[in-house]
């Protein structure tokens, strides 16, 4: 109904399930390519760390899923406010189909991290404040699955869950700065924009190549998630009852 | 005789699985107030191992006493309780049921998380054997006590905080038991003493619990 | 069948109504009136056992109900101001659930034919919060379709119902009553129940 | 190139072997069942769906005719 | 303008004065938690005083949390709640009323007690001053945060468990500041900067969550 | 005054119905007729603006009140399937928050008397819980004594009222009417407004 935006055109679901679909291959081939790439180069050929021995090489994992858990929240929220502020429905979908892979992959960070903690540190856990921060994002992740599931009509689950990751949002920049803010055991930023990273730089392409291989995969995971989600929304639409009498893929 | 407390226990947990969230969102109370007192107290090593037994059992108290106002609450207030009392079997039954429904989706659960979180206060493996064992042991006596004061404090206003008031005293036996079976344990001397009291407890709880619940409850309907 | 004898009933410090008595035979339904807050909840709580009486005494077949315990209430069917149906189940769910409860048979078809019975086909599947007033009501009456127990209490069945129902509903208790049965029942609508003998029995001044 | 001299020297990781493969084998496992569970989530749906959709086709050429035979 | 927030406060403290019950069990539940403790750790002196800026902190949260459930829904069910929203004023001043009436009777009595509290901790004066000035300092915050989760947890079953789970993360800044306060006046370096970051953490919650709330209860009334 | 413009209504996936539309003038009462699900509630909580609707548009004195907000509701006097009343308070408590909350002027003799009107004299200082069903409603529909917001809103306002309630309520809209005041109500029970011009709109098929 809104040909005049393109935008809208594609946020119009009848359009954006087909796209979604055609997309979802060429994402999942990225992300193995990358992954691939960047494991040969983080797992074969990287030299050992002159500190931490091999041990480091669980940066390679640690630090892309650990960027992974905020940026998809920052996304989520992205899609919230939208929501919130135009009605669109995709836009709940969208958060939705990202929230399990966010809390994965915050899970994978603190696992990653106590793997990593226990030689380095000597310890699984410590109360510091980047690892409790990324604690509290998992739980503003479960907090969120929690509340979507609890409310049925899926249009108040939305904008709840909306409202809801507006205000947990705060969070992301705590985990980020909370090396700079507060002193403590965790390390901070070696990768920056405005500093020629401190890392070697076969490190530093594997660590980019495995970040850009989880990347791939949350998009794909997510538009995989979306069309279900789609399909169980708009069962009652014209396009959905021809997509399932007709070929389903 | 006992077909109605099956019954019971299975529509409970119906119920229970088509909300999910609600056994979901117990576990992660029970994870998160966990994870607070280090927050609050600091962070180090050897504190936090003393005082793992008593947060964990703290915790998992708090977070089956959190679920309970809802015990009868729901039933109560959609009419559902009055159809029950007045079905052709004693109530106490219809309470057992209930109470072990309760400890399924909550106690149950908890017991198994708890021994993942003693990880983070970095309790021996032994230790944290005991702990899952003790909560076992222990919850099926907090959900019968709480049974109780589920039923006495039904349809007040505040029943919530009210029920805490009345249950908690009566759980820190249980809580004195099962934290100390875990603090004998980390000091050496053995918990088995303790469990057995606990085990002694729980029995003792169910066998009395669903009776006076009941009695609350017909005055409740009153 | 169903007798009471000068009960008194006493709310807080107000006295509702003493001295009252009835006498119900099969085939009968009891219809209690009065206005607002004259005390016909109370009455009726009192008849089901779930609320002593201050004085007198409730008899079933002749035996004090408070001696016959789960007998009488073997023999009793009750539905009150509220449906006493989960939100979180579907219609067909809640039926089932509460027939079991009850230990009582209904297979998954009888359950059905209630629903459909009651105009609730085609949302058996769906949970029941998501129903109107009135269609909350009607799969709480859906437990009436089946129902064999000789006693029916009912408190202001009629309330949410819409006309067609309403007619559904009168039908069904004079079928009740014709069967042998015996209802009490208040409701502030004019309602007429087809055949059946009626006692009126009115309460306050 | 390769920073290793033997695979049993890989699969050591200089000592480190269980945090380090521990840390990629959750990965993997975590990267390996998701998309199982969506897909067979979305299998799942799908069938419901169709299923939902034929029962409603049936219902409207049935005889009920409408949800007020009261 | 904000005579609607006077008559909200107005009314609500004279429900929560008509059932005084609430008010005393939220105290008791407080009083009953601070105690459990040393009863699951034991009665060691000097453990305890560390224990104790944490241990009273954790509990005056849980002991607002637990009547956050009520802070709506007592007016959804019966109706009042759409009779508000549907009053002619933003209903973010409404909600401002009721977050200020739920920490009159629930923050401020908690300050009050707090340093009864502490004595059984055998904690300084000083350190009792500063732990009553960060209770009174940080409890509006939790006042504030915690209607945004009775907000949206509103109407939902298990909304008491979901709400925590929701309310619990945001509080942890609370929390570390609030107890950090008093550590840092128990080990001598002075409470001064955690106490001004609370009250930042206050002015903010105060300004920001009723807004927040509001939008979530009219989701809620939809 | 009130007009309503092809509005559409869908709760979960179901379209309760579309292009509904009605003009309503001063001194006329809609009536909402229609079977039990059939979206009378949901029409109603659309027309005072709690539920967006799905297409269309509601306009109070030519603008839509999407646009006027707090003018429209300084308007607006709704009554729920809910009482709105609070049980730990007595009926004059009730009364006196209720219309402070909405801020208006009611004199504690003004309450006094709205209750004795609706019979509720010797009860003013009993609290509301341990009213009845049909008090507590009449409690509610109280505040409509003193009511001078020219357009009310009413969620089968007549439920669980005797006949002598009914009939005063019925009495209480006509006036309303009379005075120029506008009204939507929607009733299962017969009931006749006496005066006032009364259009009615069926909902569902
Ligand atoms: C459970 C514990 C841990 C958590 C929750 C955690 C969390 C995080 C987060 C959120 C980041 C990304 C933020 C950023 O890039 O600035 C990160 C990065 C990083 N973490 Fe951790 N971490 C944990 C343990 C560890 C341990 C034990 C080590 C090593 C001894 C470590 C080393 C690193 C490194 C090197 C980075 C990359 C920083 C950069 O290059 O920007 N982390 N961690
Ligand atoms: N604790 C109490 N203290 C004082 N009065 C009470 C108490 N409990 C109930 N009442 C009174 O008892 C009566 C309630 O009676 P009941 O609910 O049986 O009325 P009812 O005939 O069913 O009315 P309705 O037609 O409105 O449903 C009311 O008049 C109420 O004021
Ligand atoms: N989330 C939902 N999913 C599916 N159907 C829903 C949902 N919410 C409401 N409905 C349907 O919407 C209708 C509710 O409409 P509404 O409450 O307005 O009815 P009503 O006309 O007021 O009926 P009554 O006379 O019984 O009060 C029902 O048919 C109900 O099944
Ligand atoms: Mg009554
Ligand atoms: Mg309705």
């Amino acid at each position: 109904m809104n040909d005049r935006f393109n935008l809208y055109r594609f946020a119009a679901p009848a359009v954006f399930y087909p796209l979604a679909g055609r997309l979802v291959p060429w994402f999942a081939g990225l992300a193995a390519i990358f992954g691939l790439a960047g494991l040969a180069l983080g797992m074969l050929v990287a030299p050992t760390d002159f500190q931490q021995g091999e041990g480091y090489r669980i940066i390679f994992i640690h630090v892309p899923a650990s960027w992974m858990s905020m940026f998809i929240y920052l996304v989520m929220a992205f899609w919230a406010a939208i929501g919130l502020a135009f009605n669109t429905r995709l836009s709940g979908m969208m958060a939705q189909a990202l929230a399990p892979t966010g809390a994965l992959m915050a899970f994978l960070s603190l696992w990653t991290g106590a793997l990593w903690g226990k030689p380095m540190w000597g310890a699984w856990w410590v109360w510091d404040a980047r690892l409790t921060s990324e604690l509290i994002l998992l739980f503003l992740y479960i907090g969120y699955l929690a509340l979507t599931a609890a409310i049925d009509d899926p249009r108040r689950a939305d904008k709840a869950g909306g409202l809801l990751l507006l205000v947990g949002v705060v969070n992301v920049p705590i985990i980020y700065f909370s090396v700079k803010w507060w002193n403590t055991l965790h390390q901070g930023a070696s990768v920056s924009l405005t500093r020629s990273p401190s890392m070697a730089s076969v490190m530093l392409w594997g660590m980019l190549l495995m970040a850009l291989c989880f990347w791939m995969y949350t998009i794909a995971v997510a538009l995989l998630r979306v069309r279900t989600i789609l399909l169980e929304r708009e069962r009652h639409t014209d396009w959905v009852k021809a997509e399932l009498t007709g070929e389903t893929r | 005789m006992f077909g109605i407390v099956i019954a019971v226990i299975a529509r409970d947990l119906r119920l229970a699985l088509r909300r999910q969230a609600d056994i979901v969102s117990a576990l992660f109370f029970f994870v998160i107030v966990v994870s607070l007192f280090p927050l609050g107290i600091g962070p180090e090593p050897d504190l936090l191992r003393k005082l793992a037994p008593g947060v964990l059992w703290v915790a998992a108290l708090l977070a089956t006493m959190l679920s309970l106002p809802r015990l009868f609450a729901d039933d109560h207030r959609d009419g559902t309780l009055e159809q029950l009392a007045l079905a052709p079997h004693p109530l106490g039954l219809v309470v057992l049921g209930k109470v072990v429904a309760h400890w399924l989706v909550s106690g149950l659960p908890l017991a198994l998380l708890a021994p993942v979180l003693g990880l983070q206060f970095d309790l021996s493996a032994d230790a944290l054997v005991v702990l899952t064992g003790s909560i076992l042991l222990g919850t099926p006596a907090l959900s019968g006590i709480g049974g109780i004061g589920a039923a006495l404090t039904l349809g007040l206003r505040g029943g919530g905080v009210l029920l805490s008031l009345l249950v908690l005293p009566l759980y820190i036996p249980v809580l004195i038991f099962g934290a100390g079976a875990v603090d004998a344990t980390v000091t050496g001397l053995g918990g088995q003493a303790h469990l057995s009291l606990l085990a002694a407890l729980t029995c003792a709880a169910l066998g009395f619990a669903p009776w006076a619940a009941a009695a609350a409850l017909k005055i409740a309907l009153e | 069948m169903l007798e009471a004898d000068n009960l008194e009933c006493v709310r807080g410090d107000r006295r509702l109504f003493k001295g009252v008595g009835f006498r119900l035979e099969a085939g009968e339904l009891l219809f209690l009136q009065g206005r607002n807050g004259a005390g016909k909840t109370s009455l009726l709580r009192m008849l089901i056992g779930l609320l002593p009486p201050e004085a007198g005494v409730i008899r079933w077949r002749g035996e004090a109900i408070k001696v016959l315990a789960d007998e009488f209430r073997a023999d009793l069917c009750y539905l009150g101001h509220q449906n006493a149906i989960k939100e979180e189940l579907t219609p067909l769910e809640n039926l089932v659930a509460a027939a079991r409860l009850a230990e009582e048979e209904l297979s998954q078809d009888d359950a059905l034919d209630a629903l459909e019975q009651v105009g609730l086909a085609g949302r058996e599947d769906l949970a029941c919060k998501y129903l109107s007033q009135g269609q909350k009501r009607r799969v709480a009456l859906a437990r009436l379709v089946k129902e064999k127990r000789p006693l029916w209490v009912l408190d202001e069945p009629f309330v949410a119902l819409d006309v067609a129902a309403v007619a559904w509903l009168a039908g069904l208790i004079g079928a009740h009553l014709q069967r042998g049965g015996l209802a009490v029942m208040t409701t502030h609508q004019a309602v007429d129940i087809p055949a059946g003998a009626v006692k009126e029995l009115r309460l306050g001044a | 190139m390769i920073h290793w001299q033997s695979f049993a020297d890989f699969l050591a990781m200089g000592g480190y072997a269980g945090y380090v493969w521990g840390s990629f084998g959750a990965t993997a496992l975590i990267m390996i069942v998701e998309p199982i569970l969506v897909a067979r989530n979305r299998r799942n749906t799908i069938s419901f769906l169709k299923r939902q959709l034929r029962a409603e086709a049936r219902a409207e050429s049935g005889a009920i005719s409408g949800n007020t035979t009261v």
